[in-house]
């Protein structure tokens, strides 16, 4: 038994040690001498670990339950007819899967008559499909081509400067925006594509990276496209005055539209020779080419496809909030939606809307949870404090979560929660 | 006539290597011709120079008249020149099904607006390309094994697999390499067999093998290189006498 | 009154973007190395580099609190505590993120790296310091204050350091790789690590060693840096790690002196910028530059074409 | 595992986003004045959003124990039912506590320091039903969230967003209690030109809309009084190699240096413009008014100025605020923290004279008159800024931060 344990307790006592200094210790400076002590601070690392007492408790969970299931088959029975195992399979199916983002943006309008979402909820919302749409826009290239991008949210940011600045002189209906951001947009990651899908696929990696970040310094620079405090349009009520709903809920339900329409354009296109060509470039390359596929032209629609399609998001991210700025293409951006697409499922435009989903509204809903238990006055009565201000510091701590979510999928779940489980073979042994 | 491919003094080097030098090479409709020498003879590098995943550094090439030479292999491909692969490539997260569904997809038409709708005209065609499919399959043997994923096939039923994903392509030329490498002597009785159905099809063959017998049973036409440098090239009896083939294969010695 | 182009500008200049590309040859010199050995970008890399830096001064608080301000003593076993230290979060990086993963497909460890380097800078945020933190100048104040004078250009004592430790370490790194048998081993593993493993190659020790001293020298940059620049904070390895990467790629990744040619042009193209149009399109250039190069040289300036085995 | 916590884990999320939509719907009573609270609570500018928020709070507190120290400075006009007015002390009709008879509570908000954020908190704030909003602290999140306050109608007020675009958008609910860009950037520029008696200047800033908005301010007013701008660079906020910039300062002659940005460079350019043996003058904004900046630049550093509002150390008035801040939170102020308390007590005095809660009249009185504030007195021009700005310029002296004795 302890043979079996000792190279993880080694792994952990090696962590521990190495660890230690940053977990226990702070830095003391002394200005005046310019020197530097350190102070022992216990206090401070039991805080981290409070903090992520949480999280510990549920990854505890997670592995008994793993451990039980192993050994005496707890949920076998229930995992054997469950919907998740025949999720391929229902995914696959050809009108299931509209119903899927329909319910998760369209049930909150509903309930508008009765005064059930606010504002901010459904700005929550409307942020939430514009991740999704990015996640499955992103999942084009990443999970289906098999080409990572570093920098999509360049993309996201420059649909959105399109918008902005041409906003600034010429005015657009609102229906005609969204159509000229897909085309310029897809343009843009045409040109861009061009020079770089001849790269390597990691090359590709820092070369889009390095595109978002030049982008981004380019508009900081650019005195027409309003430096760092971006460009704030002098009308944002472009996406108003339909139907008597106010600019966040016609937002809401172009998102939900895009969203749609989005997911609808990927799915026909994957299950088409298109998307199995993109495929077969992602398992084969020399083999792809060999059977008769245009690698490059292949490579560069789904690359410019994904590229029109985040414009479109930024687009709508301009029109909602009325302002963009080049905060929009920073690397966490991207980051973050590869992050999606990552715990959703490669390859599967239903994993990263779940993804997408996951990731951006459990950080906010823990955010407000404390204060939501705190107005409760059933709840507040029910949870303890401490677990309450636990969820309040976890979204803190959710860079350090992702970071971790990152790894975690790659080296026990690389196909994603909702991938299909052939990936996982296709990603550990190659 | 024009020949269905003809090679003119094609080279191929490699930092100093010359791997293949002034081939030529003249392949006629219906035919089978093997290409054989030792190892390293560039054998594999003259395919690759063929399919067009190298660019020859000199030489022609002219598929039923007209000059692939530098082409991309996708372009070589529809040109109706396809191939297989030593190290057999397959799309291991593909099923069998959907790994001959891919090499379809230059006969398939690709206008948005049927796919994106769905169109009759659309469907009829996912179907066509569906029992087309089944139909390779059928003819290679792998019918049965249509919803298996590619990866977990036998080694010789993936050998089979990419050739009817090379037949996919609907090829005039077809460029074989080594497909009975590794089978037992049962399998590659029926590989041969497979081989002359599809010269049956119609189709010309060109192949690179080790098995001798093999390659004297079913070729109509044998090169052999040596070094890149081709030094024999005829009909397998004549070959099989060759001086230059025998001191090749043996050496030095006991050829003289 | 001078002319902001005057000559002794210019070398200064000049001098300044040498001083910025050996930082980012310290860097890049890490990441050519991993990839040579195992063709993957080691986008922790970056990290290590950072946290080589925090444990620097952390060290240094520790034995200035045990025994006193003792510059060169405190100073040297600070920085061979920080190779110690970085060298084993390398270490555990690799075991932990890459190991298992050396035969995924290319996106997996990549992934995995972006996720640890992420992990790491959020520690570093949440457990150290949100705001930048300065390097102890008592400690460094003797680097930076003294200099040499050639012609009407000071060199400090600090930019020479990090000039010769550059090269330094190139010429150790080509050495070892080039003349040495563990240099041949680490060149088997690069080629075809099972075949290496069949000779007779510790093919995991070998990949453990290359993250151990690839690790180690993030260190060494990592406390130059923080001297040269005063300035520790927890992000500080992802901006010198994309330029440094960047200087990689320029030069040709996987070749030892091509990472320190990319990262001389970058640093020169940097500061002339910054004399030409202000510094404000440093970025920029730095991307446009990478992008040319990309454009007309795939490989990079000194990368060897290396063929596709079919 | 995955199969057994999956469904239920999703079941979870699903519920608790419902229930928290619902909930938060139902939370409030009718009882209470909601004020929003709403700031940078994340991130590295963490410290200085919080304090800044905390002086708010303390104000907040102070109203609700109806033991406001400025209250006898509050005397307001009160219009008797026979029409006849008469002045009358805070005190006397606001003795119970809290305003309008009410208790006031606060929503605080983190809006990380990113515009979307911010917006979203803005939304939250506006559905949450609050009167009057206290925030932002960056200019980047302010601007775009004063769209959303005015569009339904919230006075907001911001103790520390110095950028002008703020004011200029034309919003009638928009104001602000700190200085402007450009009133800044015209004390620093007539210092370095009229006191220091300079003519070139060189100018670096951090790119952002602060510390560029801060540096054309400056450039602007110091060409205006004919002295030249002879370098005018930006730098990457996550910069922290200077020396190429440092060499060309060096070389373009400059007698005085401006950086427009935050302490965290600032710092550090300081030094290394010392190391290189450029001993002009280093000037800055309220941006490096920090400890830190001092802790890096030494204590003792010469040739240092800073703007910034006057020094509050030294107003009387101040002192009850800054010890109870100390005793509240532990902690000494931030550079923020009087401008959130005053912003606080500006938004409640007048609607406390206004007697309602209605934007359009909440903002008629405070256009309409001065307001008494630790700072002294604060009257609002049309577009909702100050008409005094306060601006005076510090140095460095025994390692503390001090205005220079001919200002004021």
């Amino acid at each position: 038994m302890l043979t079996r344990w000792r190279p993880y307790l080694l792994g952990l006592l090696g962590l521990a040690t190495i660890t230690f200094p940053f977990l226990w210790l702070q830095l003391a400076p002394d200005f005046a001498k310019n020197t530097v002590g350190v102070t022992w601070t216990p206090s401070h690392a039991l805080n981290f670990f409070g903090d992520l007492s949480t999280v510990f408790v549920v990854a505890l969970l997670i592995w008994l339950g793993n451990l039980g299931n192993r050994h005496f088959g707890w949920g076998r029975a229930l995992a054997r007819n469950s919907v998740w195992q025949k999720a391929d399979h229902l995914w696959t199916d050809y009108w299931a899967w509209l119903i899927v983002p329909l319910l998760f943006l369209i049930i909150p309008l509903n309930f508008r008559s009765i005064g059930f979402v606010s504002t901010s909820t459904l700005g929550l919302l409307t942020f939430a499909g514009l991740y999704m749409i990015l996640a499955v826009g992103l999942n084009i290239t990443v999970g289906m081509t098999g080409l990572l991008v570093l920098g999509y949210a360049g993309f996201y940011a420059f649909g959105a400067y399109l918008f902005a600045l041409t906003q600034q002189y010429i005015y657009f209906p609102w229906w005609m925006a969204a159509p000229l951001a897909f085309i310029f947009g897809g343009g843009a990651g045409y040109l861009l594509g061009l020079p770089c899908l001849r790269l390597r696929g990691d090359y590709l990696a820092i070369v889009t990276l390095g595109f978002a970040e030049a982008f981004r310094e380019l508009m900081r620079n650019l005195d027409f496209a309003g430096g760092d405090k971006g460009i704030v349009l002098k009308d944002n009520s472009i996406f108003q005055g339909c139907a008597g709903l106010t600019n966040s809920q016609v937002c809401f339900a172009v998102t939900a539209f895009a969203l749609v329409a989005t997911v609808f354009l990927v799915q026909r296109l994957f299950y088409s020779p298109v998307g199995r060509a993109w495929i077969a470039i992602r398992e084969n390359e020399v083999a792809a080419a060999a059977v008769g596929v245009p690698v490059v032209q292949m490579k560069l629609l789904a690359f410019s496809l994904s590229a029109a399609i985040a414009a479109v998001a930024g687009v709508i991210y301009g029109a909602k909030d009325g302002f963009v700025s080049p905060a929009m293409c920073e690397f966490q951006q991207s980051i973050m939606v590869l992050a999606m697409v990552i715990l959703g499922g490669l390859g599967n435009s239903y994993g990263a809307l779940f993804g997408a989903g996951l990731l951006y509204l459990v950080p906010e809903y823990l955010k407000v949870l404390p204060s939501a238990i705190q107005n409760n006055d059933a709840l507040a009565a029910i949870v303890p404090s401490f677990i309450r201000d636990s969820f309040q510091h976890l979204s803190d701590y959710r860079w350090l979560l992702f970071g971790a979510v990152m790894v975690i999928m790659m080296l026990y779940r690389p196909q994603g929660l909702l991938g299909s489980s052939r990936r996982k073979t296709e990603m550990l042994h190659r | 006539m024009t020949p269905l491919l003809e090679t003119r003094s094609l080279s191929k080097t490699f930092g100093g290597l010359k791997a293949v030098q002034n081939v030529d090479l003249r392949i006629e409709a219906n035919r089978i011709v093997s290409v054989i020498g030792p190892n390293g003879a560039g054998k594999t590098t003259f395919f690759n120079c063929l399919s067009g995943i190298y660019r020859p550094d000199g030489g022609s090439i002219l598929l039923e008249g007209r000059d692939i030479t530098g082409r991309p292999p996708h372009q070589v491909c529809q040109l109706g020149l396809s191939r297989t692969f030593q190290n057999i490539r397959l799309f291991p997260e593909m099923t069998v099904l959907e790994n001959v569904l891919v090499a379809q997809f230059q006969h398939r038409s690709l206008s948005p607006l049927p796919l994106l709708l769905h169109s009759p005209h659309f469907c009829a065609q996912e179907k066509q390309s569906r029992d087309d499919a089944l139909g390779f399959l059928d003819f290679v043997g792998l019918a049965q094994y249509a919803d298996t994923l590619s990866s977990s096939l036998a080694y010789g039923l993936q050998r089979r697999l990419e050739i009817a994903r090379a037949l996919a392509t609907r090829p005039r030329l077809l460029l074989l390499d080594e497909p009975a490498a590794g089978m037992n002597p049962q399998e590659t009785i029926d590989m041969v067999r497979l081989i002359s159905s599809i010269r049956d099809r119609g189709l010309a063959i060109l192949l690179i093998e080790h098995d001798m017998k093999v390659v004297m049973t079913i070729s109509d036409d044998i090169l052999v290189l040596d070094h890149g440098v081709p030094i024999a090239h005829g009909a397998p009896d004549h070959v099989r006498k060759d001086p230059q083939v025998i001191k090749a294969y043996l050496g030095e010695e006991i050829s003289n | 009154m001078t002319d902001p182009s005057s000559s002794s500008t210019l070398a200064e200049i000049i001098l300044d973007g040498i001083s910025r590309g050996a930082v980012y040859a310290l860097v890049a010199l890490g990441y050519t190395m991993v990839y040579g050995v195992l063709g993957m970008i080691n986008f922790a890399h970056g990290e290590i580099f950072m946290i080589g830096m925090f444990a620097c001064v952390y060290a240094i608080g520790l034995f200035s609190m045990a025994w006193g301000d003792h510059v060169l003593i405190n100073l040297v076993l600070g920085v061979l505590l920080a190779m110690v230290f970085s060298a084993a979060y390398g270490y555990a990086n690799e075991r932990i993120a890459y190991r298992r993963l050396r035969k995924a497909h290319v996106l997996a460890p990549l992934t995995s790296a972006i996720g640890i380097s992420t992990f790491l800078q959020y520690f570093i945020f949440l457990t150290v310091s949100k705001e930048k933190v300065q390097f102890p100048r008592y400690y460094s104040d003797f680097l930076t204050t003294h200099h040499l004078t050639l012609g009407s250009v000071e060199i400090t004592y600090l930019r020479l350091a990090i000039l010769g430790l550059t090269f330094l370490i190139m010429g150790g790194l080509f050495y070892l790789i080039h003349y040495t048998r563990l240099g041949i081993a680490l060149r088997a593993t690069a080629q075809d690590q099972l075949m290496a493993s069949l000779v007779g190659v510790p093919v995991d020790k070998i990949i453990a060693f290359t993250f151990i001293l690839g690790s180690a020298l993030a260190a060494v940059a990592g406390v130059m840096v923080a001297m040269y620049t005063n300035v520790l904070v927890f992000d500080a390895g992802y901006r010198v790690g994309l330029k440094a990467f960047t200087a990689a790629i320029l030069g040709g990744i996987g070749n030892v002196p091509g990472a320190v040619l990319g990262a001389m042009i970058l640093g020169l193209t940097e500061a002339l910028t910054t004399l030409q149009f202000g510094s404000e399109w440093n970025d920029v250039s730095t991307f446009a530059v990478l992008m040319l190069v990309l454009l007309l040289r795939p490989r990079g300036l000194l990368g060897e074409r290396v063929a596709d085995k079919v | 595992m995955r199969k057994l916590f999956l469904w239920p884990g999703l079941a979870l999320i699903v519920v608790v986003g419902v229930a928290l939509t619902a909930c938060q719907k139902s939370g409030g009573g009718g009882d209470t004045i909601k004020i929003g609270l709403a700031a940078v609570e994340s991130g590295s500018d963490a410290q200085i959003g919080s304090t800044m928020l905390q002086g708010s709070q303390i104000a907040v507190d102070e109203w609700n124990n109806n033991e406001t120290p400025l209250k006898t400075y509050h005397i307001v006009t009160e219009t008797k039912q026979d029409g006849s007015q008469v002045q009358v002390k805070l005190d006397e009709w606001n003795a119970k506590g809290g305003v309008l008879g009410k208790q006031i509570e606060t929503i605080s908000l983190d809006d990380e320091g990113k515009p979307d954020k911010a917006v979203n908190v803005a939304q939250t704030l506006v559905d949450d039903g609050v009167v009057g909003v206290l925030g932002h602290l960056n200019s980047g999140c302010t601007i775009p969230a004063s769209r959303v306050y005015n569009q339904a109608g919230i006075i907001q007020i911001t103790p520390g967003s110095t950028n002008p675009q703020y004011t200029e958008q034309g919003y009638p609910y928009a104001f602000r209690i700190c200085g402007r860009d450009d009133q800044q950037g015209a004390v620093a520029g007539a210092f370095l030109h009229d006191q220091l008696k300079l003519n070139k200047i060189a100018i670096l800033h951090n790119k952002t809309a602060y510390g560029e908005g801060l540096a054309t301010e400056v450039k602007k007013t110091f060409e205006s009084k004919g002295g030249t701008v002879v370098v005018f660079d930006g730098i990457g906020q996550d910069e922290n190699d200077y020396s190429a910039n440092v060499s060309k300062i060096k070389g373009s002659g400059a007698e005085a240096f401006f950086w427009g940005g935050m302490y965290g460079q600032g710092g550090p350019l300081c030094v290394k413009m010392r190391q290189a043996g450029v001993n002009i003058p280093f000037v800055s904004g309220d941006g490096c008014f920090d400890q830190s900046f001092i802790n890096t630049v030494g204590a003792s550093a010469p040739d240092v100025y800073l703007s910034f509002g006057r020094d509050y150390h030294k107003i009387p008035a101040a002192q009850p605020f800054l010890d109870k801040y100390k005793a509240k939170y532990g902690h000494d102020e931030g550079a923020y923290s009087v401008y959130g308390y005053d912003a606080a007590n500006v938004l409640l005095t007048a609607i406390a004279q206004a007697q309602t809660t209605d934007a359009d009249k909440v903002a008629a009185v405070m256009k309409s008159r001065a307001f008494d504030t630790i700072l002294g007195q604060v009257e609002f021009d049309a577009k909702g800024d100050t008409k005094t700005s306060g601006f005076v310029i510090w140095t460095i002296k025994d390692g503390k931060l001090q205005a220079l004795p001919d200002n004021p």
